[in-house]
């Protein structure tokens, strides 16, 4: 016979004022089983702790039930309550009288009703719970990061200056990401690359930090603190370790007129490149798409057409069969930071949902370009030297319209949410423009300027006040190529007047878009994501970096449009978690996962199919000699996370889920 | 009939498998037959009245038949779909077990009937099943099959739909009162394979073991839950119950929903995967607020 | 298969040429029209202007003697008419308390299955049917294809083309062999069911679109709309007297174009009931009956 | 016993009478419509719900003397103790009419397990409060084989009364106390007894009829399966059997239970006794998880063995009726009068 | 006779089970509770961690047990906590729910919603409106009469 | 803080009986009316930037929306701009929040007219009904009618007057109207809806 005391919290009067606590509490004493039942003021409070101790030594109680608030309030600190007082912790249960009673009701009759039927579903729950022990997991001392952008990067030399290895994959020939495309950044105008230059030297140079550039990850079997990871290296056509970046082959490859990715499709790179001067590594791949020598082979040519890059290489590194290989690490956590794409104008869009812009074209008016190709036009590295030039002519042009909220915003073009970073660099995309093209126009159609960050709504209003620019608040209904100009009509709300503006040149602020290719990421990591794509964090506010798989992690604008600021601090967030995972050699986790009666399976792997998280298996029941008998399902519980679905789905009931087991539900429903 | 008796004896001699599972003559019409010796093949036959689901023996629960390991089967495509789902569901090994298909075109109610098949002496399991011959088989046989009759009568599923929902419940309790919870309904069926069936789970039972219409109800609605999507339409549980009530209603209705919502039909195909267990973002779910 | 055929006011009367050219060029075409019996006006944007309800009842009743004449399409050439059908038919479908409401007023059978289509629809869909039987291929005639605001717009109602880059009456003018322009006024309205209660408005927008096909190349101007045709052709001798010099842009109803091209004659294509001739285009336009050859082939 | 004619207007007003008095009355009736239509003895209020020209109804009346489910008492919990409430063990009267013979014979043999060692209330209580009027059967098909275990379609063996179908009505003979109380009770619906020589035809007709299913000596049987506990021809015959005990639920005879307690919620419920059957694995599971009886083959061995052999020795009676249900309800085809046929023929070739 | 069902009705007191995922319902009717959100007292919830948890033979046992009406509740499509629970939930009652109301039980009786975590809202709504419905169809004495019958 | 709410809530209902509150205001009755949420207009402006009214509309189609969320109805009800609306759908086609701004003019125009439409510029009014008296009359419109009634009721007398000829003899103008077969259906229909619409 079960000895369970209950517990009746008046939470002051937050729950005294409508539940007549005293009344539950004889009414659960009366209950087969209870030995022990009394209500009190604050059962949280210190005393009203002890009286739960001092009953558990008094009563020798196996089971306490504390009717109070939320369990997701206070299920720990009576569970750390219980295990003081000897008894294990998951002997204790909370029935929720005050959120889900007390506060919700005014009848006292009918709320004090109510709360006794809560406290006592709890204890007849409570009468088939069992004693758990936290799993205990190795834990491998090592780190993943996908994503080699800035978040990617601060989040490889945080876990590595906290002294744990980490293996960076990046899947761009260099790491660097978009934040090395940039011209300056706000709101301090700092030169972009001179500040992450340096980190990306680091990374490279860091005696724990396995740098694998051109890779992708291909495959994530194991769960926190052990994850086996297939990444697959792709071929460069070059030999890293011969290679020494002089860069003879890029100047001899005879096609050199391959859009430059790099800068944004203004300028132009040859078919063997490294996508910038100070790519980190500076080795450099082949274009197989673009090379005359692999065009060539693909139409069974008999003679290779080039191999103008192999004859200038002293190092013999050029190696045209190279192929994919697949390397496998052991990590034990493992950060995203895949970053962002722009949203693209064009009809052809990658989502249904997403539409394009019509209205503006299609992208295919050549003076209408985005926010990145306008950072390479003003980049001293870029194109054009770091003049604002427009693309189709090269002329200056003196009128710039800025558009913002393209894509964001507009749920009719398929994205609801705000971009966030637009805001900010458009007006230092107007401070650049005023402060290179003298006497030129910068307009900016916005519907809300939004620059909540430290020194942001200052930069705006410099951009207004002292810069120049134009603030047309309101959104363009159209624009065409008309002669020389881009036609413009839009309208400013603030005056009710139409704006009918002929634009040199038009910059479009697109909307952020997680990367292509991110919802396959996430499925093989088994984490959640929104219908945009972007990963979804455990907890909006308080698990920020962390995601619903344990030891995942996520940063940068990966989650949701992040300014740089924002990606490093988010880098370092999940720096320091992953620290504190790695800072135990074991870990604990919570007991509430599946168990398979290997018995009664009939092993028709039912579970198998629907765990979220790959955490069921097979396993051979044999005999004593070793024969065969049958195969069965088998829970790895480093991998579980204790969500039921499987037991739900077993037809015969041979899996249950510990802490809700089907005796324990079972019982709370028949005592309805 | 004389080609599925010379297969069976080469199989036999060859051993290919150590039984073949068939129909044989009864005492009241054809029945299943076990044949291990090659001279015994000529037992086999075939007809409108071979209404058996032999795919049951290959349950491994049957374990009086495991010893034969290796066991050739006659199947109709009804269940040749039974065989697929025990291959899907890991229960039988397809290497293990060679299919001797039979064009069918329906059978009739009962193998005790007249093998004539009409309107009205149809198996009322036959009457939208759109197999006429079991893809899955190893050796096909028979002669080209056409569609079964439509059977006559009024469809008591769009009846019953037609009803108010006390209505259909005044239906179902006269008809489930009858059952005596003797489970020959889970026995015969051939995807009811668990070694121990939630209904003989006792901590907790789930479902009442009593005969009583709260039993026979949480049992019946239970079984068609773990048959959703399952169910191979084979008509072996209606056929076996000894009150008669008519199981296949419900489990027709399930596959209908099952049809309608996940567009998935149960087909003799083992590497298509079963509809529950799976899910597609997009799933129809107007009945949810 | 059969089409229902809604020809609408302006079809039966004004724009009458619109009607007989679209005839001609169905039969061609092998295209059956059957014309809905009895059917009454859509109600145009009078009746959406003022009563909702009314807006969507009388197309409703149109469509409903569509469907007891068992026709599964109905084509509107009139892009005013087809928009009204089309939204009819949209808003029922999405709004069943309007749907229960407008049948409990037309007291009739009605399911709401009937498809709606516009003209540059019906063509496009079926071009291999006319390239085949164009003769006479409009070669070197620059055409400025106007769509106007209906055919399109709003892309939840419409949806057989871009919204905002069409496509579909340009592969028609192709197809009849002429070279469409490109413009950038094509979606823009001419002013609509302005034309008598606000003429200054129809002349103002009108002039801007004129000037901008002319501008583009365009010796005409093609139109999928009675009340595009009728604001463009019948005003333009007012737009002209805002303009520089005579635009004498002819314009033409899409399935004139076509029409010519497949050598069907001007007065059955109505030609003559322009106010701005068209014979001055149609004769540079070398129109010429193709070498049988390329029938064999 | 004595001799009465029942003319069918006459059965019909006994009914109204016997429904009148209060007495539960009981015969076969079609419940259902169409295709759903079943055939079953239940209790009927007007004389027009009865049928008796459709044959043997599905189950046997074995359930109203011993139903699917019945409660032996109920219990309430409160704290640590516990409340036990009996049930009623005096039963409403009750009449059986139209019951075929090999169903009225069913009971008394039954009636020995019931009064063996312990006197089942319950049972004796339904027993005491009902009387059987059967009705001889003409033979329902091939699967009948009564007269193999020594009763008949005619057989009297448990009835009260005995209804034999004549023109117009039926010549009806009163077999017991019981009987002649019924004759007394309603003394006006049953005139005199005129047409025993018609009813003696029908008799030797159906009789004749059903003598040629089967025809075996339960004696040689009964050593035979004594003997040939292990016999390889079990092995055999078992193979197509699914285990699925329809056979047991339509059985007259079979009277195997369990005895569950089963909770309504958590601090009440009642203690039941529901019909089992031998032909379940779950049957003889011990709960050490080992199983006397682990194949399909020994179970239904134990079911022939125990019907023919093990119930004679004990109690001097087979228990089987002749009814056929078993065969008809299978659905993997296994038939007992093949068996009896097969065993009756090693039995002889072994004698 | 109708006026005595008319006073049963008013009388009677619906009793409903609730199911719900520990993530998003469970939370949102915290949040209800913090918001003090006054709703029918008629429901009784019992926590689950997850929609993919919860068996049909959940809302048969309550029944059973002499519910009136069932809801069955937990995280939108794509918010689950253990990313797809929801969706093989949303399958199995999909299946569930056809099949209990083919047995003619009332679908009106049973509730399926997505409440999130922040739509302490929503929750009040799925409770009152249920109550509301449970109360019009009146108790579900035929489930609790089934087995008197014996 | 609950007292508040408490409190707060009881006067809530008092006070909405004298005040109008939040359940009748024009917002709400728009809402109810034409069956679209005024509130999602953020005021972006796209629908003005691309009238092509606009020039000529003292208030702008964003204007008007915000007026309606403002429930400002006397200001709006007293322009004509909405009037000006050509339903074109291109402020419909454009809205990034997927608003309807064309139908909302409608609904607004309808609800201007069932309160006597003084808003209404004469021309545009007698034009609509003038034309609607076709439908009801003939079942179908016919134009020379139209135009002779238009005529009479705008006093636009003698505007136009120039193309008429020109457009008899191209056979544009039929001079007798033809009336359709279900003539009594469609005054029916125009019946039940103005009725409806009164409701």
């Amino acid at each position: 016979m079960s000895r369970i005391g209950v517990f009746v919290c008046h939470c002051g009067e937050n729950i005294g004022r409508t539940v007549d606590c005293a009344a539950v509490a004889q009414a659960c004493g009366e209950l087969p089983g209870v030995v022990h039942s009394i209500d009190y003021k604050y059962m949280c409070s210190d005393p009203g702790q002890a009286l739960v101790k001092q009953a558990v030594a008094e009563h020798k109680l196996d089971g306490v039930v504390v009717a109070a608030c939320s369990p997701h309030m206070h299920e720990k600190t009576f569970r750390k309550t219980v295990a003081n007082a000897g008894i294990n912790r998951f002997l204790c249960e909370m029935a929720n009288v005050r959120e889900h009673c007390s506060w919700i009701h005014e009848d006292r009759e009918e709320a004090t009703q109510k709360a006794i039927d809560l406290t006592r579903f709890i204890v007849e729950k409570i009468k088939h719970n069992v004693p758990l022990e936290p799993i205990k997991i190795p834990v491998t001392r090592r780190a993943l990061v996908i994503g080699g952008g800035i978040a990617g990067i601060q989040a490889a030399l945080d876990i590595a200056d906290g002294g744990c290895e980490v293996v960076l994959v990046e899947k761009e020939p260099s790491i660097g990401g978009h934040m090395s495309q940039l011209s300056e950044t706000f709101p301090t105008l700092d030169c972009s690359q001179c500040i992450l230059t340096p980190r990306m030297v680091e990374v490279y140079q860091h005696p724990r930090i396995k740098l694998m550039a051109y890779a992708e990850v291909d495959k994530v079997e194991g769960y926190i603190g052990n994850f086996t990871v297939t990444v697959r290296q792709k071929a460069r056509g070059v030999n890293a370790s011969l290679c020494n970046g002089c860069g003879e082959c890029q100047k001899v490859c005879p096609n050199k007129k391959i859009a430059s990715e790099f800068d944004a499709g203004l300028g132009k790179r040859p078919a063997i490149y490294v996508p910038f001067p100070q790519a980190v590594p500076n080795i450099p791949v082949i274009d197989r798409a673009n090379c005359a020598l692999y065009k060539g082979r693909a139409r069974n040519a008999k003679k290779d057409a080039c191999k103008k890059c192999e004859e200038v290489c002293g190092r013999k590194a050029i190696d045209f069969d190279q192929q994919d290989t697949f390397l496998t690490e052991k990590v034990g956590a493992i950060v995203v930071a895949t970053g962002y794409q722009l949203y693209n104008i064009k009809k052809e869009q990658d989502k249904e949902a997403i539409s394009g812009y019509g209205e503006y074209g299609y992208g295919t008016i050549p003076d209408v370009i985005d926010g990145l190709q306008f950072e390479r036009l003003a980049s001293a590295s870029g194109p054009t030297g770091g003049k604002i030039l427009r693309p189709s002519d090269g002329k200056e042009p003196k009128t710039v319209v800025f558009l913002q909220c393209i894509g964001s915003r507009d749920p009719a073009k398929g994205i609801d949410y705000c971009s966030k970073i637009c805001c900010m660099y458009i007006a230092k995309h107007t401070m650049l423009y005023h402060h290179k093209v003298h006497g030129g126009q910068a307009i900016v159609f916005f519907m809300d300027i939004r620059a909540g960050g430290k020194g942001y709504d200052e930069f705006t209003r410099r951009a207004i006040e002292e810069n120049d620019a134009l603030y047309v608040r309101g959104r363009v209904s159209k624009m065409y190529r008309d002669g020389d100009v881009i036609k413009v009509l839009g309208f400013d709300t603030l005056s009710g007047e139409p704006m009918h503006i002929d634009a040199d040149m038009v910059v479009l602020a697109t909307a952020m878009r997680p990367q292509p290719g991110i919802e396959s990421l996430a499925q093989k990591l088994s984490v959640s994501y929104d219908r945009f794509g972007f990963i979804n964090e455990a907890h909006p506010k308080l698990r920020p970096v962390e995601t619903n798989t344990a030891g995942v992690y996520v940063a940068g604008a990966c989650q949701a449009p992040r300014d740089i600021p924002d990606a490093v601090a988010m880098a370092s967030a999940t720096a320091s978690k992953i620290l504190g995972l790695f800072s135990a050699s074991e870990l604990e986790r919570e007991p509430l996962v599946a168990q398979v009666d290997q018995g009664t399976c009939a092993g028709c792997f039912h579970c198998v199919r629907v765990c979220p998280y790959g955490a069921v298996e097979h396993f051979e029941v044999k005999d004593r000699k070793g024969n065969l008998i049958k195969t069965v399902a088998q829970v790895n519980k480093g991998v579980c996370q204790g969500c039921g679905t499987c037991q739900a789905n077993c037809p015969s009931k041979s899996v249950e889920l510990q802490g809700f087991t089907d005796q324990q539900i079972f019982a709370a429903i028949n005592a309805f | 009939m004389q080609a599925l008796q010379e297969l069976a004896r080469k199989l036999l001699t060859d051993k290919t498998a150590n039984v073949v599972i068939g129909w044989g003559q009864g005492p009241r019409g054809p029945r299943p037959i076990f044949v291990t010796q090659p001279e015994h093949a000529d037992r086999l036959i075939f007809d409108t009245r071979c209404v058996h689901n032999l795919a049951t023996y290959l349950n491994p629960r049957r374990a009086h038949l495991v010893p034969f390991v290796k066991k050739a089967v006659v199947v109709k495509p009804c269940d040749a779909r039974a065989v697929a789902g025990l291959i899907r569901e890991t229960q039988v090994k397809r290497e293990d077990v060679v299919l001797i298909g039979m064009r069918c075109g329906g059978v009739v109610r009962d193998s005790d009937m007249d093998g004539k098949l009409t309107e009205a002496t149809v198996s009322p399991r036959c009457m939208d099943c759109p197999d006429r011959e079991p893809k899955l088989a190893d050796h096909l046989m028979g002669e080209e099959a056409s569609a079964p009759p439509k059977g006559k009568g009024p469809d008591m599923i769009a009846k019953l739909d037609a009803m108010s929902p006390a209505e259909r419940w005044e239906f179902w309790q006269k008809e489930l009162e009858r059952c005596v919870r003797c489970h020959a309904c889970r026995e015969v069926c051939p995807m009811c394979f668990c070694d121990r069936c939630i209904a003989d789970k006792s901590m907790p039972q789930w479902i009442e073991s009593s005969p009583h219409p709260r039993g026979n109800l949480s049992w019946q609605m239970t079984r068609v839950m773990h048959m959703a999507g399952r169910c191979v339409g084979c008509g072996e549980c209606t056929r076996a119950c000894p009150v008669d009530i008519p199981l296949g209603l419900i489990l027709r209705k399930m596959t209908q929903t099952v049809e309608e919502r996940f567009g998935y039909r149960v087909s003799d195909d083992p590497t298509v995967p079963a509809p529950m267990g799976a899910y597609r973002l997009d799933d129809k779910q107007e009945f949810i607020l | 298969m059969k089409i229902g055929y809604f020809p609408g006011c302006s079809l039966d009367f004004s724009a009458k040429e619109f009607d007989t050219s679209l005839q001609a060029v169905a039969t061609s075409a092998g295209m059956e029209l059957e014309e809905i019996k009895d059917w009454a006006c859509c109600g145009a944007t009078s009746g959406h202007a003022t009563n909702h309800l009314l807006s969507i009842a009388l197309p409703a009743r149109t469509l409903a003697l569509a469907e007891e004449q068992e026709l599964e399409r109905v084509v509107a050439p009139c892009a005013a008419c087809y928009s009204r059908l089309a939204t009819a038919r949209h808003e029922m479908a999405e709004d069943k308390k309007l749907f229960s409401k407008v049948t409990g007023i037309l007291k009739r059978d009605f399911t709401n299955s009937v498809q709606v289509m516009n003209i540059a629809e019906l063509l496009r869909d079926n071009l291999p049917a006319i390239k085949e039987k164009v003769t006479h291929p409009l070669k070197d005639l620059k055409v400025a294809c106007y769509y106007g605001c209906l055919l399109v717009r709003p892309p939840k109602v419409t949806g057989f083309d871009d919204t905002e880059d069409p496509s579909s009456m340009e592969e028609v003018c192709r197809a009849a062999g002429a070279t469409p322009v490109k413009w950038n006024k094509r979606l823009d309205c001419c002013g609509g069911g302005f034309s008598l209660s606000r003429t200054g408005s129809v002349i103002r927008l009108g002039k801007e679109i004129l000037e901008d096909a002319q501008a583009a190349g365009a010796q005409a101007v093609v139109v999928a709309c009675p009340m595009c045709h009728s604001n463009l052709d019948l005003r333009q001798k007012a737009i002209a007297e805002q303009t520089a010099k005579p635009l004498e842009m002819p314009i033409l109803f899409i399935t004139q174009l076509v029409g010519l091209a497949m050598g069907i004659s001007e007065q059955i294509l109505g030609l003559n009931r322009h106010f701005v001739s068209a014979q001055p285009i149609i004769a540079k336009a070398t129109v010429k009956a193709l070498p049988a050859a390329r029938e064999e082939a | 016993m004595s001799a009465k004619t029942l003319t069918q207007a006459d059965l019909a007003s006994l009914v109204g009478d016997l429904v009148a008095a209060g007495t539960r009355v009981v015969a076969p009736s079609r419940t259902g419509v169409g295709p759903l239509q079943h055939l079953d003895y239940r209790e009927i209020k007007k004389a027009d719900e009865m049928t008796l020209d459709a044959g043997l109804p599905k189950r046997s009346i074995k359930e109203l003397f011993f139903p699917p489910t019945e409660v032996l008492f109920r219990w309430k919990q409160k704290k640590n103790d516990f409340e036990l409430q009996e049930v009623e063990t005096k039963f409403q009267k009750t009449v059986v009419i139209g019951a075929r013979p090999c169903d009225a014979a069913a009971p008394e043999i039954v009636d020995r397990l019931m009064n063996w060692d312990y006197k089942d209330e319950l049972w004796n209580g339904r027993r005491e409060a009902t009387t059987i009027v059967a009705l001889a059967c003409d033979g329902q098909d091939k699967s009948c084989f009564c007269t193999a275990v020594g009763l008949g379609p005619d057989s009297t063996k448990g009835a009260d009364v005995l209804l034999v179908p004549v023109k117009g009505g039926y010549h009806a003979e009163i077999l017991t106390a019981k009987g002649e109380a019924l004759v007394k009770d309603f003394g006006k619906r049953f005139g005199e007894a005129k047409s025993a020589d018609e009813a003696g035809k029908f008799r030797e007709t159906a009789r004749a009829k059903v003598e040629g299913n089967l025809k075996v000596d339960p004696k040689p049987i009964r050593t035979w399966l004594d003997g040939h506990f292990e016999d390889k021809y079990w092995g055999e015959i078992a193979l197509r059997c699914h285990g699925c005990g329809a056979c047991a639920s339509v059985c007259p005879t079979c009277h195997c239970f369990d005895i569950v307690d089963e909770p309504e919620g958590i601090y009440e419920g009642a203690r039941r006794r529901n019909w089992d059957t031998c032909q379940t694995g779950k049957f003889t599971l011990h709960g050490s998880g080992h199983n006397p009886r682990g194949t399909q083959n020994m179970r239904f061995r134990q079911r022939v063995t125990h019907k023919f052999a093990i119930y004679p020795r004990k109690f001097e009676e087979i228990l089987c009726t002749g009814c056929g249900r078993c065969a008809r309800a299978c659905p993997g085809g296994m038939d007992l009068l093949e068996i009896l046929s097969d065993i009756g023929q090693m039995a002889g070739g072994a004698a | 006779m109708a006026a005595k069902t008319s006073t049963d009705k008013a009388s009677f007191k619906p009793r409903i089970a609730a199911f719900v995922c520990n993530w998003c319902t469970y939370t949102g009717a915290d949040l209800a509770g913090t918001s003090r959100l006054q709703m029918a007292p008629n429901v009784r919830i019992i926590r689950l961690p997850c929609t993919g948890r919860i068996d049909p033979l959940f809302i048969i046992k309550a029944f059973e047990r002499g519910a009136d009406g069932v809801i069955v509740s937990g995280c939108h499509p794509a918010d689950c906590h253990y990313t797809s629970g929801n969706y093989h939930a949303r399958r199995r009652f999909a299946v569930a729910r056809d099949v209990f109301g083919f047995m003619g039980i009332d679908p009106k009786r049973i509730t399926f919603s997505w409440v999130s975590a922040s739509e302490g809202g929503k929750w009040a709504e799925v409770v009152n409106d249920t109550t509301a419905r449970v109360q019009e169809l009146g108790p579900f004495s035929a489930y609790r009469e089934m087995e008197a019958r014996v | 803080m609950e007292k508040e709410t408490a409190s707060g809530e009881s006067e809530n209902t008092s006070a909405s009986a004298h005040h109008g509150h939040a359940e009748e205001s024009f917002r709400s009755e728009v809402r109810q009316a034409i069956g679209l949420n005024p509130a999602k207009c953020y005021q972006c402006g796209k629908c003005s930037a691309g009238c092509p009214m606009a020039s000529e509309m003292t208030l702008m189609p964003h204007e008007m929306i915000r007026l309606v969320q403002l429930d400002r109805r006397d200001r709006l009800m007293q322009d004509e701009s909405m009037w000006l609306c050509l339903t074109c759908e291109t402020c419909t086609a454009r809205c990034p929040n997927g608003f309807d701004p064309a139908r909302m003019l409608d609904g607004l125009r309808e609800m201007s007219l069932r309160a006597h439409g003084e808003n209404a510029p004469r021309r545009i009014q007698a034009f609509h009904s003038s034309f609607l008296d076709q439908i009801r009359s003939h079942g179908r419109v016919f134009e020379f009618g139209l135009v002779f009634a238009y005529k009479m009721r705008s006093g636009a007398l003698f505007d136009d007057v120039l193309n008429a000829p020109g457009m008899y003899f191209r056979g544009k103008l039929k001079l007798t109207p033809h009336t359709i077969d279900g003539v009594d259906d469609v005054r029916r229909i125009f019946d039940a809806c103005m009725a409806e619409e009164e409701r």
